[in-house]
């Protein structure tokens, strides 16, 4: 049954951002000033627990959303084939994982 | 246009599926089936039955498949054949099991095993239940069932106006589908008629809006006979102001009929049965007391009674009265829990109908009857709650099994009459409607459920059915001037309400012209100026035909006593 | 079973609501309503994330962008912009919460026989939803408090 | 008392290119009901006004409209109820308009149909095999007899805000026979009705909305009934659903109690 392991995944990483971009938020918007400086960011972004940690949260942020985009899109065209949105929205989604990851990988 | 198909169920009631289901099965994928309704299946008038269906399902208690007959024959005061009731008896249980295994949620025991409530007129508490809807669930299980096979088509909202017969055997069916407009004939070899009944000629009744005995009225005037339609059941508790159904199961579960007096008046008429005494009984009793008085009367002419359940208390109304709860708070702005609810004699059920025998075959080759539209001659002069769902069900199986049979044996499809089915089409969309409009149609079927409910209702005695007989007469004739200013053919609601009171007005006559010949009373047919049961010389059924230049023609029959000779009945 | 052989699709005059019945469709109460917003509220955290990653880029630029970007972003117009997507992370993680406890039928309590006047189990499980909502706005308020000091 | 304004949807195929409103004035009475207004209509102000009704005690389910931008059955809707003396009647949204307020719902029937609702028995094979009843709890049977209730009227697909988009979606009423039908312990058809609801316009385009079942005039509740199918779908595809135990048929029980006297037969047989 696939729609419903897809689904089952919408909900785990639902759990997980929950605490993921919490973290994050909490870290990032709502902290001191600091951790939005060049140097607080490279420092994260060099220490492989926190990668690990930013990568996790990438791939279910974008697993979610990208999910999410699929249901909602689903319904409004419902003519739409779903082989090939599938197909659209996965490549969508590794070129986003891919840039980002790239990212910190390049840039440090 | 024309559409083939091999059997053709006209009427989607509980009947009506249940004989496309078996047809069907027997079918087995060789059979092409068409169901037709003038409603989407699903709403068929059958969803009203509320109190339940007997079946003798306890004989460890004390039932017997005997007893039941024997509660049958003397319900229908000795009218009814008893072969028929024996055939009856034997199928029901099966029936019940049936449904089961089709899913249907009938209501329990403590135990797990299917419960039974008590009845009017039956010696033991045999009505199977599911709640107080248990129609509305025996119809969508067997909507659901026949969804599992391919071979059926169905005809939602195609109301058919003639049944056409070439030969003395079946030819076909003029169909006007009302969503799309069109009009055409499906040929068939077999046909099973389930189209129920038409109580809708009473203002004041139980029944849907959709009951209007279109297939009776078609048969009638393709020539195959109408049997005992004299014999119209009124229910004791019709709801006071529009006639809703207060089930007998309320009486079955313990309610109280009760007078202005507050007295529990059938004490009077049935010592022993009281509040489940049959239904012809407690309604003459109900309108004896009114007429004498000790009804509650109200400006509209409405005079009531009423039945208190107050004393079952709110657990037992909520889980197996429901429907009568939510009916009476929707309705009449009563809670049953709380208040006694207003109830009068209503026009409930017809025993008579289309003259089939014994395996629900009419005289024409290749049409069936069954449900409400036949008359099997199982009901008499009056049914007992209960055993019609069966009915419904036992016929409705044993019909679509013998025509799936029949249309299988038959090679070769009956030609089309082409001329016949234009003619038709010119009848419904150029010739009726097209009067000067001095007339009301409205008015007109008003007129006619007025005189109806008049004088041929619980009481009758012959100068009232003179004078409706001549009332109907006159409609006929005034119906000519009717205009239908709505000239659409999709959907339009005024030409079939047109061509409904044609039907009914025919079916009015022929019930009066039946009971005025039938010189006596017996079960619901009641007459002041003929008291007594004459079993000397009315023990015999009633046949109608169809004389299109004059006066009905009336036939007879005698009544097949197998097992019991007539007693007196005393409840 | 086939429906009727003179009945086609779209003979008849087509009355679908679309996108507009997502914001309104009737009286309804407040569910059908959280479903629009729970839509929205995703679809603008997509969007946030797509851009915040694009922002990132910036890092390939190394300190000095990136400082630069940072000043651009402190300005009030961008500093809403935050909150609103911190509002709309707040709606949606709990309403998130409520909805996969309730799709897996926790929650909801046991069909039963209606009794009349009917209520369904939503409407009977009314209260989660008032808490939920009072959480939702007090966390919104206490990171609004947060955000202007 | 007061007279009613009602405003009530008109179209005619053919003529009109889109639907518009007009106005009657019908005189109220106690207990009057929105159908009793319509018939009112018809049989004295306009002849052509076209709706369906049946049996105008809420349990046919045909005048499912929308009634103060509500869907409503129309018989089961006493005016006193609705509070106000404007009342506007429109077709039921989400179904195409066969003319003024018929509406059409073989959408609705064909998609029902889609989700094999009925008793499938794969075990013992012959259904009509009339062997005994099945025995049945009190807690089975409430399990599926709530979502029992639904007339087919069509009132939930009307209010449900997916439905609204998606032409393909299977929407509340089937989905919630689907389960009413995996729930009940005469069936072992549950996994081929999961696969049908997996599909990508199953039962996970429901959001939760709960229109549908505050729309529902029989008290089903489809939107819990949707919840309870996802939960058990969920459950089966991590393997955690446990296989519900076939029905047991009743054994026959000895005798209790003595026959009831019948009286002789008086012909000869
Ligand atoms: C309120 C109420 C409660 C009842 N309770 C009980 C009960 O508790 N127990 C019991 O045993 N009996 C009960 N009865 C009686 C029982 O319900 C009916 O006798 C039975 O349902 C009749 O079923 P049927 O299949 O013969 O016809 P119906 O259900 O009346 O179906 C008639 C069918 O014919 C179709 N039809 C008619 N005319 C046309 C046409 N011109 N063209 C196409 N199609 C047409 C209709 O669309 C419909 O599908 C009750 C009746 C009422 C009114
Ligand atoms: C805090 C943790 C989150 C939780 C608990 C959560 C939970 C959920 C759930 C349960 C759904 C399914 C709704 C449904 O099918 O009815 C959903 C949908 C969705 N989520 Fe999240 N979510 C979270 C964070 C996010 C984030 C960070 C994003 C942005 C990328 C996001 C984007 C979406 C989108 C676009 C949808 C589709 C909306 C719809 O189908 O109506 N969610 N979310
Ligand atoms: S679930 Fe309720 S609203 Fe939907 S079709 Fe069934 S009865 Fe009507
Ligand atoms: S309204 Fe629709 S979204 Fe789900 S809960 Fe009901 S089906
Ligand atoms: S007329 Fe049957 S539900 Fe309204």
């Amino acid at each position: 049954m696939r729609e419903t392991k897809l689904k089952i995944l919408q909900y785990i990483t639902g759990i997980a951002l929950f605490f993921f971009v919490g973290t994050h938020l909490i870290i990032s918007h709502l902290g001191s000033e600091e951790v939005t400086e060049w140097t607080s960011v490279a420092d994260r972004a060099a220490n492989s627990g926190w990668l690990v940690f930013y990568i996790i949260l990438l791939l279910f942020g974008l697993y979610h959303g990208i999910h999410g985009l699929r249901t909602i899109i689903l319904e409004a065209l419902p003519r739409l084939s779903v082989k090939s949105l599938d197909f659209t929205l996965v490549i969508i989604g590794l070129a986003i994982f891919g840039y980002a990851l790239y990212i910190p990988v390049s840039a440090f | 246009m024309e559409i083939v198909h091999d059997v053709v169920i006209l009427g989607s009631g509980i009947a009506g599926l249940r004989a496309a289901i078996e047809a069907a099965r027997v079918g087995n994928n060789d059979l092409d089936i068409a169901i037709v309704s003038r409603v989407q299946l699903m709403r068929s008038h059958s969803v009203c039955a509320e109190g339940g269906t007997a079946a003798v399902l306890h004989p460890e208690e004390g039932d017997s498949l005997e007893l039941h007959a024997w509660d049958t024959v003397r319900g229908s005061d000795f009218l009814a054949d008893q072969d028929v009731v024996k055939l009856f008896v034997g199928k029901c249980p099966e029936e019940i099991v049936q449904l089961d295994h089709w899913g249907i949620p009938w209501s329990r025991r403590p135990d797990g095993r299917i419960s039974q409530r008590a009845f009017g007129g039956h010696s033991f508490d045999r009505a199977t239940f599911a709640e107080d809807k248990t129609g509305f669930f025996e119809m969508h299980t067997l909507y659901d069932t026949l969804q599992k096979y391919d071979r059926v088509t169905r005809y939602d909202e195609c109301y058919v106006t003639s049944i056409l017969i070439d030969n003395g055997a079946f030819a076909g069916l003029t169909v006007w589908d009302l969503t799309s407009g069109e009009f055409f004939f499906i040929k068939g070899k077999a046909l099973v008629i389930a189209t129920g009944g038409a109580c809708r000629m009473f203002g004041f009744t139980t029944y849907s809006l959709t009951a209007t005995g279109d297939g009776l009225a078609m048969a009638y005037r393709s020539g195959i006979p109408l049997k005992d339609m004299e014999f119209v059941q009124f229910h004791p508790t019709g709801l006071i102001p529009n006639g809703i159904l207060i089930t007998e199961g309320a009486r079955g579960e313990g309610g109280y009929l009760r007078n202005n007096k507050d007295e529990r008046f059938m004490e009077k008429y049935a010592p022993s049965k009281m509040e489940t005494a049959p239904r012809d009984i407690v309604s003459r009793s109900e309108m004896t007391e009114i007429m004498e008085g000790r009804g509650f009367t109200r400006e509209d002419g409405l005079d009531y009674v009423h039945i208190d359940l107050r004393h079952l208390g709110a657990d037992k109304i909520n889980e197996r009265l429901p429907l009568i709860r939510e009916v009476a708070i929707k309705f009449a702005f009563i809670d049953p829990i709380e208040q006694p609810i207003p109830v009068r004699p209503a026009a409930h059920y017809f025993m008579g109908g289309i003259h089939t025998d014994i395996d629900g075959a009419t005289p024409v080759s290749g049409i069936w009857a069954a449900g409400e539209a036949a008359c099997i001659s199982l009901h008499g002069a009056n049914r007992l709650g209960s055993n019609s769902t069966a009915e419904c069900l036992v016929w409705g199986k044993i019909s679509g099994e013998k025509a799936a049979l029949y249309a299988k044996a038959q090679k070769s499809l009956p030609p089309t009459p082409q001329q016949i089915v234009d003619d038709e089409e010119k009848r419904i969309f150029e010739h009726i409607g097209h009067g000067n409009g001095s007339e009301d149609l409205f008015a007109l079927r008003l007129e006619l459920q007025r005189t109806m409910d008049h004088n041929v209702a619980v009481f009758r005695n012959g100068t009232d059915m003179e004078t409706a007989l001549s009332k109907i007469r006159e409609l006929r004739d005034r119906l000519k001037h009717v205009k239908v200013t709505d000239n659409s053919r999709i959907y339009n609601t005024n030409l079939m309400s047109l061509v409904e009171t044609i039907n009914l007005i025919d079916l009015a006559e022929v019930i009066v012209v039946g009971g005025k010949a039938r010189t006596e009373s017996r079960g619901a047919h009641s007459r002041k100026d003929y008291t007594e049961r004459d079993d000397v010389n009315w023990l015999k059924h009633t046949l109608v035909y169809y004389n299109p230049d004059g006066e009905p023609h009336l036939d007879y029959i005698p009544a097949n006593i197998t097992m019991w000779k007539p007693v007196e009945r005393k409840y | 079973m086939t429906t009727n052989a003179t009945s086609g699709e779209n003979r008849h005059l087509p009355n679908r609501l679309g996108i507009k019945g997502w914001i309104w469709g009737g009286n309804y109460t407040i569910e059908r309503y959280l479903y629009t917003l729970h839509r929205i509220t995703g679809l603008g955290l997509l969007l946030y994330i797509t851009l915040h990653l694009v922002m990132n880029g910036f890092r390939l630029g190394g300190a000095e962008s990136w400082t630069d970007l940072m000043s651009f972003f402190s300005g009030p117009g961008f500093k809403f912009g935050e909150y609103l997507v911190m509002a709309a992370f707040i709606i949606h993680a709990l309403n998130g919460g409520r909805l996969i406890l309730q799709h897996l039928g926790y929650t909801l309590g046991k069909p039963k026989p209606p009794v009349y006047p009917y209520v369904d189990s939503l409407r009977r499980r009314r209260p989660i939803l008032w808490i939920m909502l009072f959480i939702i706005a007090a966390l919104a308020i206490y990171v609004l408090v947060e955000f202007v000091t | 008392m007061q007279d009613l304004t009602f405003r009530v949807q008109r179209y005619l195929p053919g003529k009109d290119s889109k639907p518009y409103m007009q106005e009657f004035t019908v005189p109220m009475r106690q207990g009057l009901t929105v159908l009793d207004g319509l018939i009112y209509i018809k049989e004295n102000l306009d002849n052509t006004l076209s709706f369906r009704s049946s049996c105008r005690m809420g349990i046919c389910g045909s005048c499912g409209m929308l009634i103060n931008n509500f869907p409503m059955l129309a018989c089961h809707t006493p005016v006193e109820e609705l509070n106000t003396d404007t009342i506007t009647v429109k077709s039921l949204p989400n179904f195409p308009i066969i003319r003024d307020l018929v509406a059409d719902l073989d959408p609705l029937f064909e998609k029902h149909r889609s989700i094999d609702p009925y008793i499938v028995m794969a075990e013992t094979g012959d259904l009509n095999k009339l062997t005994a009843q099945f025995l049945q709890s009190g807690e089975e049977l409430q399990s599926y007899l709530q979502f029992a209730y639904c007339v087919k009227c069509g009132l939930c697909m009307a209010a449900c805000p997916t439905v609204s988009t998606d032409e393909f979606f299977l929407g509340p009423q089937p989905l919630c026979q689907g389960y009413r039908y995996c729930t009940d312990r005469r069936d072992t058809g549950a996994k081929q009705r999961f696969e049908k609801a997996d599909s990508g316009h199953g039962v996970w385009l429901c959001h939760l909305a709960g229109a549908c079942s505050e729309a529902c005039p029989k008290g089903v509740d489809p939107a819990l009934a949707i919840q309870l199918l996802k939960r058990a779908m969920v459950f089966d595809s991590l393997r955690l659903r446990k296989k519900p135990e076939p029905a047991t048929p009743a054994q026959p029980i000895a005798e209790s109690k003595p026959k009831i006297e019948v009286p002789e037969f008086t012909v000869k047989q």
